[in-house]
């Protein structure tokens, strides 16, 4: 290829060069400035805004770049792709915030240097991996998420807590990669391509080996099952959302699941859809039965999240199972295998971005106050902090999918594409769990306002800034929860996959 | 079309009033107490007005052209959807004869409530914010004509009726709380799946001609906007029908609570605060039941008619059973909790009948239950609030040192007994009456005449044990009614009188609408008999 | 004119006793006075009943006076057709006359109560009660169709239930009328049921619609049965109101009330309710009916009269010798003797209040003392009571030259007729047997309260004659109880205007094949009955009521002087040991004593029957029901160990077993989170292997 | 002389990969766990440039192999470290020990 080729495609990732670069001034900066790190997190929030400014001068462009052959590239530009980069956008950035609050990470101030460019790795790997179509840069972009998110999740070195969960992580993660890795091989040797349009005409002309298609396929979601910790693949989630610093659990639960589903989504379209029919349903490739995969992952996944978290006394590993439970639903969407369900799950995504991110703002500003994220401890708080604990309140509504909150929204979408696509077993299955998942939820609400206690609680002063964070995080469930035009419009308006 | 929008105004009221609530400091607890009797006397002012501009000759029921104060604007209106069409949901509120009384009887038990809830000193602000978010909800269920705005509504009053029972409850208050919660939250998924089935099987014709998916009831009434390929679309020659009519049965009739779903009402009555159980029992309860009405029969009418005799069936355990259960109470609200349950039955008989005079009868026994069963629990609470202890066995002789509340009581309970020239009696009468031209269901009705003795000899019997004999010594110094009190009893009194006396006014404001309901639910048949075929 | 003038009064003596209610209710804490304002308005409505009466009989004796407006209007509805409620007033000479007799009767016991009640702490309460009464009495008395009938039943019931727990300090008396109202309650539910089966057929409630359309042939689906069933049933609300068999068993137990209102309510008006309800609708009772109304008539005629023999509270007497008179009068219905019902309805009224009252006085002369083997030779103390007792007593025993002899006798003769035609003899036996307990056991009570020496020595010295506001109603009563006012001729009441002009009897509307032949008027009962306004029989059964004229006269007359005679012999002469012979025939003293262990059998069945139903129900509801959905609690005891914490949130029930089980889920789940990092992977690479295995299978 | 073919590479690179699961799952020694996962890595890796020489498909497997060694090399770097840091606060690097986040 050529070079004025590609120049005009380096015209394409502006977005990603540009938090490349936000991360080269961090690093900069954090030598120059020396023991002030003051301005770290400012210039990170600004890249991020200029990155989400060039993301939405992108929308609606649909074009592969980096052309590997002809056919073939590692990356594509659509709006499918850019719609996920903003939630990520959005994700970081409240996540910066939380960083600012965090008493966690405050205890770092020595090392935020790291701290903020270790992010925008992250940032970068997940961005290429919302939008790669090749598997080579698929497990490349991967590697450089989990990477940094290794390192993140032990953060705060001297904490038993941080290191364990980190170990775990780097172990875990180490080898579901390398197994999707292993898949990969045997894909490419399949096929003699890791290009993902390339497999799926290759797979349509001729039939593989079943077995080997499967393993392959299995070994390869092994690797995504992992970034969405959706079960069998979960174990990690709890112990390390529970070991990590809470921003970073909080980043982990939303950006990187995020970015997970992109490729997962992306991965099982481009490769196994044969056409898609005027209802808007895909037609697979009858090679393997991916749907029923999904299923019965989905199902797995979000009863055994749900059913889980019922046990957790300590709020931030329930919110991990609540977090599995949800990606589980998402994972409804995806089985649905129709546009329908695709703008599920990005609708459901954006709306889990806010209840999510809130709900692990709250309990982070609660632990930093008592130094505690034991449920237990929470007796009798909610007369003491009233808006932190309304917020919560609103937020777990929020996560069980009560009207009048965005919650329901995300909820009552996801079924309208079950029942569409007659799979009412699968939603029936769905709202039980939501009843059950009711237990969890409100049990926080009653230790807040329940339980009386005798002893008197810490009242929680909350400065300006995070005020203003907690009602960015509130006011959208309320007012998406009453009039969800907008979103539904915007999900919608970013359904279209490069190739379809 | 009136200009003033009633609806909405009576609708969204106390969320203002939730507002300033919120906005008052927390010492100010004088002024969030008026601010919500304003904001609710202001609901009766409004509910009266509504009453003095209603037609009575207009039936309602199926037919947008014939529902009053109707208020209808796109709300959620997204297009370009290639295979879905439009995603379309509006904001429709409106009321015919079967929602109008209902309005009347919220309005009203709320105002009631609010006054009861005087003496409620721990942390009112959250009280009575949550109590008017309550408000909002119920008045909403009664007017929406949007299946969607219907459910945001049901789905409303979940959160504040859980923390008023959880927080300013009795004793076993949180068991009492989380069980509303999940039955009632059990109840509503199976109404969202029907609802959402209802959303693929109907379409409406937009003014450009395009057709479109729609939550619109009145939509979904009419077969002609049935989709053949609709799971719950009568076209469909194998389509859910019969299950998802059973599934959104079960959903209202947890909320009634029509036995064996019936469980979670005592304990939640038990543990409530009074002006809650008030409440709980003088409207949440008719949610269910009005749903049935509103929803079930005129969507799915031929299984309505397929169902009736199991729905009268399910009234007359209701009836014998509530009945039975409440004479075996020693807990004073316990007992007037199970009468609850026994007089809801009388409203599943009347309805079952599928005529004029048993619907009738249904709706003005939601009504008449709705006041005299507010009444009762006042009673309760008055009594409480003195003495601290709910076990009838425990009083005596009450009525020595407090003649008037006792007389206030006897008029209560003779009205829940149905005594003639109370409002109890007319609307009884009506459904047996209905009930028994019905040769189907003719046996159970004279089973549930039972329900006639029962009534009387539960009520007589708590009457005797609390208020005759001789005094218990213990409760030597009762005082007698305060101002408050007489302030909540004797509106309520008037009304019962009033119903029971000349019972026309209430009739003729439902009458048009029943009749309406009734002849579509008679010539539905025909009209789905002939889908049979297929 | 006349017409509409009458209606108006006939309303305003109807509306003003409620009126007198209200006030006096409402006053009655701040006013002392307020009750004579009760009394006066009872004296005008005794006034305008009497003009009513007076111009209804004189002027325009065969008219049915009536005004009616539509109370409620369904209009044409898609199933029922045209529904529409009316409500409204009629007068006939039967209401006309029962009017006199309730304002009077209650007027006299307001006049009584002023001297008798004084001194309660409810005083005014008591009188605003009487007047709740009266109007309710009187809504049935003018109702023109029966659901407003049914509803001034319920009213009276409610009235009734109020008087007799008056003193509610007193268990006894709370008791007493919670069961009044409970058992009567039984009968209103039969009746209501009836009133359910004739709207379904008719759809309409007012008595003369009905019976247009029954003499059209339209029957209850359409058949004679169903006629019957229908009759039965509405009948079932005069078992309960009149204490009839088998339901009679709350009237001696009303005797808690205060005595004036069981001279009132439980003896002439209230209780004659039934019998008023059954000559309201005797044109629709078919033949099976009647049978079956005449035996309930004749048991509990028979039983409370064996009853009475043995009971030594006066007023207990009094109680069962009224079911037994009411019996008397359900069987003369039943067997067809209708003017005689109502005739004996009338006399009844009088001379049973006179003897309720008469008790009053004797009882408030012994500062309440009811037992009358406390009593003894009174007569001397309280001359004008015992002579008015007296009287009254010849008048029940049915003694020539009293009113009693000739009602007493119609429904003798008329029994005995109605065996000479359908040769079943049992009811007329059953009546003169009754005749001779009735004559016993009244005069065993006036012997032994009157006569003899005094056994209670310091009551007897405190007692003394009432005061003229008590005596004076007894003297106006025992008046009434002279046969002059029926008729000229002391032994036949035929002539007599009651008969002839008061009671101008419906006919049957029912098929002719539905009822006793000899209530199928024949050609030439129409011409005869032309003259009499009675359009009834068959000329059989008047030449049959002629033929037994006399016997029964004899018969009847030999019944009461024995059974005065045994009385005197028993009680005033001592010739037989009454104490030896109740030893000696034990078992059946006790067995009457006991009032045939009616009590007892409804206590161990009925009663504690439904009790024991709820209190199992109860325990159902809480354990079972709530089990079934909630989860077997073993079970969750079983478990709370691992619930433990669980259990917070939800203690136990439904939440508990769904709890438990999705808890246990949760368990199982959680036994994988070991937290060993190797161990997930396995568990990964597992999974990996299985789903291979199982999808290979495609 | 036998010819040396696309199976025996494969062969190698199951082996390779089994052991390399063996040593992840079994070993306590954290270092010995990391090399286990080097194995796996390795074992992907002949895949890819077996695939490449015997089904030519170009040079597009090596290249793969290329990167993956380098993030082999990045990925140990990081594990290694944590591990060192797990080390300095327990003083023990046995990983069946490191269970203190358990439900």
């Amino acid at each position: 290829m050529n070079t004025e080729q590609l120049l005009s495609d380096i015209g394409f990732i502006k977005p990603e060069i540009a938090i490349a670069i936000t991360l080269v001034v961090i690093v900069v900066v954090d030598l120059i400035m020396g023991k002030n790190k003051k301005a770290l997190p400012y210039i990170s929030i600004a890249g991020l805004v200029i990155t989400g400014l060039l993301v939405i001068q992108q929308f609606g462009t649909s074009v592969s770049v980096f052309k590997t052959s002809p056919s073939t590239s590692l990356l594509v530009i659509d709006n499918f792709g850019l719609y996920f980069k903003i939630i990520i956008l959005l994700a970081s950035l409240f996540i910066i915030f939380f960083s600012m609050a965090s008493n966690e990470i405050k205890s770092t101030y020595a090392r935020h240097g790291e701290y903020y460019t270790l992010i925008f790795g992250m940032i970068l790997g997940m961005f290429l991996l919302s939008s790669a179509v090749d598997f080579i840069l698929i497990y490349l972009s991967i590697e450089l998420l989990s990477l940094s998110s290794y390192v993140l999740a032990g953060f705060v070195k001297n904490s038993l807590r941080n290191s364990e969960a980190s170990l775990k992580y780097v172990i875990y993660g180490g080898v579901s990669s390398g197994v999707m890795l292993f898949g990969i091989s045997l894909i490419y040797g399949l096929t003699g391509s890791t290009n993902l349009y390339e497999i799926n005409s290759l797979i349509q002309l001729q039939n593989f080996p079943v077995v080997t298609l499967l393993i392959a396929g299995l070994f390869v979601i092994v690797g995504f099952g992992f970034k969405i910790s959706a079960v069998p693949f979960h174990f990690w989630t709890p112990d390390v959302y529970e070991g990590a610093p809470l921003p970073i659990t909080a980043y982990l639960s939303v950006a990187s699941k995020a970015a997970g589903f992109a490729v997962l989504i992306r991965f099982i379209k481009i490769t196994f859809v044969d056409s898609i029919d005027e209802h808007g349903f895909w037609q697979l490739i009858s090679v393997v039965d991916w749907r029923s995969i999904i299923i019965l992952l989905s199902i797995l996944t979000m009863t055994l999240g749900n059913f889980s978290a019922l046990w957790q006394d300590n709020l931030k590993r329930m919110l991990a199972y609540s977090s599995i439970a949800h990606a589980g639903y998402m994972l409804l969407g995806l089985a649905v295998l129709s546009n329908e369900g695709i703008t599920a799950i990005m609708l459901y995504f954006l709306i889990y971005l806010f209840m999510n991110l809130g709900a692990f703002f709250v309990v982070m500003l609660i632990a930093n106050k008592i130094g505690s994220e034991d449920i237990d401890d929470y007796k009798g708080l909610g007369r003491s902090i009233p808006y932190l604990g309304v917020s919560l309140g609103i937020f777990l509504v929020s996560l069980i999918g009560l009207p009048p909150t965005a919650g329901f929204i995300a909820k009552i979408y996801l079924f309208i594409a079950l029942v569409d696509a007659k799979m009412i077993t699968l939603a029936v299955i769905a709202l039980l769990n939501t009843v059950v998942s009711l237990y969890y939820y409100v049990r926080v609400l009653r230790n807040l306002y329940l339980v009386q206690t005798e002893e008197k609680r810490p009242a929680i002063k909350m400065s300006l800034l995070n005020s203003i964070i907690l009602f960015l995080l509130v006011a959208p469930l309320i007012i998406f929860g009453i009039y969800f035009t907008p979103i539904v419009n915007f999900a919608k308006s970013s359904l279209s996959i490069f190739g379809f | 079309m009136h200009s003033v929008p009633y609806l909405s105004l009576i609708t969204f009221l106390p969320i203002l009033g939730m507002i300033i609530v919120l906005a008052l400091p927390k010492s100010q607890s004088k002024a969030i107490k008026y601010v919500t009797l304003l904001v609710t006397g202001i609901q009766v002012v409004i509910a009266a007005l509504i009453m003095a501009n209603y037609n009575y000759s207009l039936g309602g029921v199926f037919e947008e052209s014939s529902f009053q104060f109707v208020e209808k604007f796109k709300w959620i209106y997204i297009d370009g959807f290639s295979w879905l069409g439009k995603i379309k949901i509006d904001y429709f509120v409106g009321i015919d004869g079967i929602s109008a009384p209902l309005l009347l009887l919220t309005a009203i038990v709320t105002f009631i409530a609010t006054i009861s809830s005087w003496k409620i000193d721990k942390q009112l602000k959250g009280y009575f914010a949550l109590f008017l978010l309550l408000d909002t909800g119920m008045m909403g269920v009664f007017v929406a004509l949007d299946f969607f705005l219907f459910y945001i509504f049901w789905e409303l009053m979940l959160l504040p009726m859980y923390f008023l029972i959880g927080i300013w409850g009795g004793p076993r208050r949180e068991y009492a709380a989380i069980k509303f919660f999940l039955y009632t939250l059990l109840g509503s998924i199976f109404i969202l799946l029907v609802m959402i089935g209802l959303y693929f099987s109907t379409q409406e014709t937009l003014a450009d001609g395009t057709r479109v998916f729609t939550f619109n009831m009145l939509s979904m009434m009419n077969v002609d906007n049935s989709v053949a390929s609709g799971i719950l679309s009568p076209l469909n020659p194998n389509n859910l029908r019969f299950i998802a009519y059973i599934a959104l049965f079960a959903g209202f009739a947890i909320k009634i609570p029509m036995f064996p779903f019936h469980t979670w009402l005592p304990d939640a009555h038990v543990e409530a605060p009074t002006p809650i159980s008030v409440i709980l029992a003088g409207v949440l309860l008719k949610m269910g039941t009005y749903g049935i009405l509103r929803i079930s029969f005129p969507i799915f009418p031929e299984i309505t008619e397929q169902l009736a005799w199991y729905i009268a069936l399910f009234g007359m355990i209701n009836i014998i059973y509530g009945a039975l259960c409440a004479m075996a109470q020693r807990d004073f609200k316990k007992m007037i909790a199970y009468s609850s349950v026994s007089h809801m039955g009388y409203v599943l008989l009347g309805m079952a009948s599928l005529n004029t005079m048993g619907i009738s009868g249904a709706v003005l026994q939601m009504f008449n239950h709705g006041t005299i069963t507010a009444m009762l629990f006042l009673i309760v609470g008055v009594l409480y609030d003195r003495t601290h202890t709910r076990d009838m066995d425990a009083f005596g002789g009450v009525a020595v040192k407090m003649p008037v509340y006792t007389g206030v009581v006897t008029v209560a309970f003779f009205a829940a007994i149905g005594l003639p020239s109370l409002s109890g009696f007319i609307s009884e009468a009506f459904v047996f009456l209905g009930a028994f031209a019905v040769d189907l269901i003719r046996v159970l009705t004279i089973i549930s005449t039972a329900g006639i003795l029962l009534g009387a000899a539960y009520m007589l019997w708590a009457l005797q044990r609390v208020y005759l004999g001789k005094l218990n010594e213990k409760w030597a110094d009762l005082k007698d009614l305060d101002g408050r009190e007489y302030a909540m009893f004797i509106p309520l009194i008037l009304i019962i009188i009033f119903i029971g006396v000349y019972p026309s006014p209430m009739l003729n404001l439902m009458n048009s609408s029943v009749n309406t309901m009734v002849k579509f639910i008679a010539d539905a048949q025909t009209i789905y008999n002939s889908f049979a075929g297929f | 004119m006349t017409e509409s003038a009458l209606i108006n009064i006939a309303v305003a003596i109807l509306f003003l006793p409620l009126l007198g209610f209200a006030v006096t209710l409402l006053l009655g804490k701040k006013v002392k006075k307020i009750y004579l304002f009760e009394v006066f308005i009872l004296f005008l409505g005794l006034a305008g009943a009497i003009a009513i009466a007076y111009t209804k009989l004189t002027s325009l004796s065969d008219a049915e006076l009536v005004s009616e407006f539509t109370w409620i209007n369904l209009g044409n509805t898609p199933l029922l057709g045209e529904i529409k409620i009316n409500l409204g007033i009629m007068i006939d000479n039967i209401a006309a006359l029962m009017m006199v007799v309730v304002m009077l009767i209650s007027f006299l016991v307001h006049l009584f109560s002023i001297e008798y009640m004084r001194g309660d702490p409810r005083y005014n309460r008591y009188f605003a009660y009487l007047g709740l009464f009266t109007f309710s009495m009187s809504g049935i008395v003018l109702t023109h169709n029966i659901l407003m009938m049914y509803i001034f039943w319920e009213l009276v019931g409610v009235s009734s239930y109020l008087l007799i727990g008056f003193w509610f300090e007193k268990k006894s008396a709370a008791d007493a009328g919670k069961k009044a109202f409970i058992v009567n309650r039984i009968g209103d539910v039969g009746m209501f049921l009836g009133i359910l089966m004739l709207f379904t057929t008719y759809h309409t409630f007012t008595f003369d619609e009905i019976f247009a359309q029954i003499s059209q042939g339209v029957l209850p689906f359409n058949s004679g049965f169903w006629m019957s069933v229908t009759g039965i049933l509405i009948f079932c609300g005069a078992i309960g109101k009149s204490a009839q068999f088998p339901l009679h068993v709350w009237l001696p137990d009303a005797m808690e009330g205060p005595t004036p209102v069981s001279a009132l309510i439980h003896a002439a008006t209230m209780v004659a309710a039934g019998v008023y309800l059954v000559v309201r609708v005797f044109g629709i009772m078919t033949a099976d009916a009647l049978v079956f109304i005449a035996t309930i008539g004749a048991l509990s005629a028979l039983i409370p009269a064996t009853i009475a023999l043995t009971q030594n509270d006066i007023k207990k007497v009094l109680a069962y010798s009224t079911i037994s008179q009411l019996g008397y009068m359900i069987m003369s219905l039943g067997v067809g003797a209708f003017q005689f019902a109502f005739f004996h309805l009338i006399t009844h009224a009088f001379f049973k209040a006179g003897l309720f009252l008469g008790s009053g006085s004797v009882i408030h002369a012994m500062h309440h003392e009811q037992d009358i083997r406390q009593m003894g030779g009174l007569r001397k103390k309280m001359p004008i009571t015992y002579y008015t007792f007296l009287l009254f007593s010849l008048a029940i025993s049915g003694i020539p030259l009293t009113s009693g002899f000739l009602s007493k006798d119609g429904i003798l003769a008329g029994s005995f007729a109605f065996g000479t035609l359908t040769g079943n003899q049992f009811f007329a036996i059953v009546g003169f047997f009754v005749a001779l307990l009735t004559a016993f056991y009244m005069f065993r009570m006036v012997i032994i309260t009157f006569h003899g020496e005094p056994r209670n020595k310091e009551k007897y010295e405190h007692a003394h004659e009432s005061k003229a506001v008590m005596t004076v109603p007894l003297i106006i009563l025992a008046v009434l109880s002279i046969f002059i006012w029926y008729t000229p001729n002391p032994f036949n009441p035929d002539q007599g205007w009651i008969l002839s002009k008061g009671i101008n009897t419906h006919e049957q509307y029912i098929p002719e094949e539905t009822r006793y032949d000899f209530l199928v008027p024949g050609e030439a009962a129409v011409v005869e009955g032309e003259e009499t306004g009675s359009v009834m029989y068959s000329e059989s059964y008047e030449e049959a009521m002629h033929s037994v004229h006399v016997p029964t006269m004899i018969l009847s007359l030999l019944m009461a002087g024995l059974g005065i005679l045994l009385a005197f012999v028993f009680y005033q002469w001592k010739k037989v040991n009454v104490d030896r012979l109740a030893e000696k025939y034990k078992p059946l003293y006790n067995f009457s004593l006991n009032k045939w262990y009616f009590d007892e059998l409804y206590d161990k069945t009925a009663v504690s029957g439904t009790i024991g139903l709820s209190r199992f129900l109860g325990k159902f509801d809480s354990k079972v029901i709530d089990g079934i959905v909630n989860g077997s609690a073993s079970v969750t005891k079983g478990f709370s160990t691992f619930i433990g914490k669980f259990d917070n949130i939800v203690v136990d029930g439904f939440v508990n077993f769904a709890a438990y089980l999705s808890g246990f889920v949760g368990l199982i789940f959680r036994r994988f989170q070991t937290g060993k990092v190797q161990t997930y992977l396995v568990f990964v690479l597992l999974s990996v292997v299985i789903l291979l295995f199982i999808f290979n299978s495609f | 002389m036998i010819h040396v073919g696309l199976t025996h590479f494969l062969v190698i690179s199951i082996v390779l990969f089994a052991l390399g699961l063996y040593a992840v799952i079994t070993r306590k020694n954290a270092v010995m766990v990391l090399m286990g996962i080097e194995l796996i890595l390795n074992s992907a890796n002949i895949n890819f440039i077996a695939f490449s020489k015997f089904g030519n498909f170009g040079l597009q497997g090596q290249l793969i192999a290329l990167f993956v060694i380098i993030l082999a090399a990045a990925e140990a770097a990081v594990a290694l470290a944590i591990v060192l840091n797990i080390y300095k606060t327990v003083a023990n690097i046995n990983v069946d020990e490191i269970d203190s986040l358990k439900d």
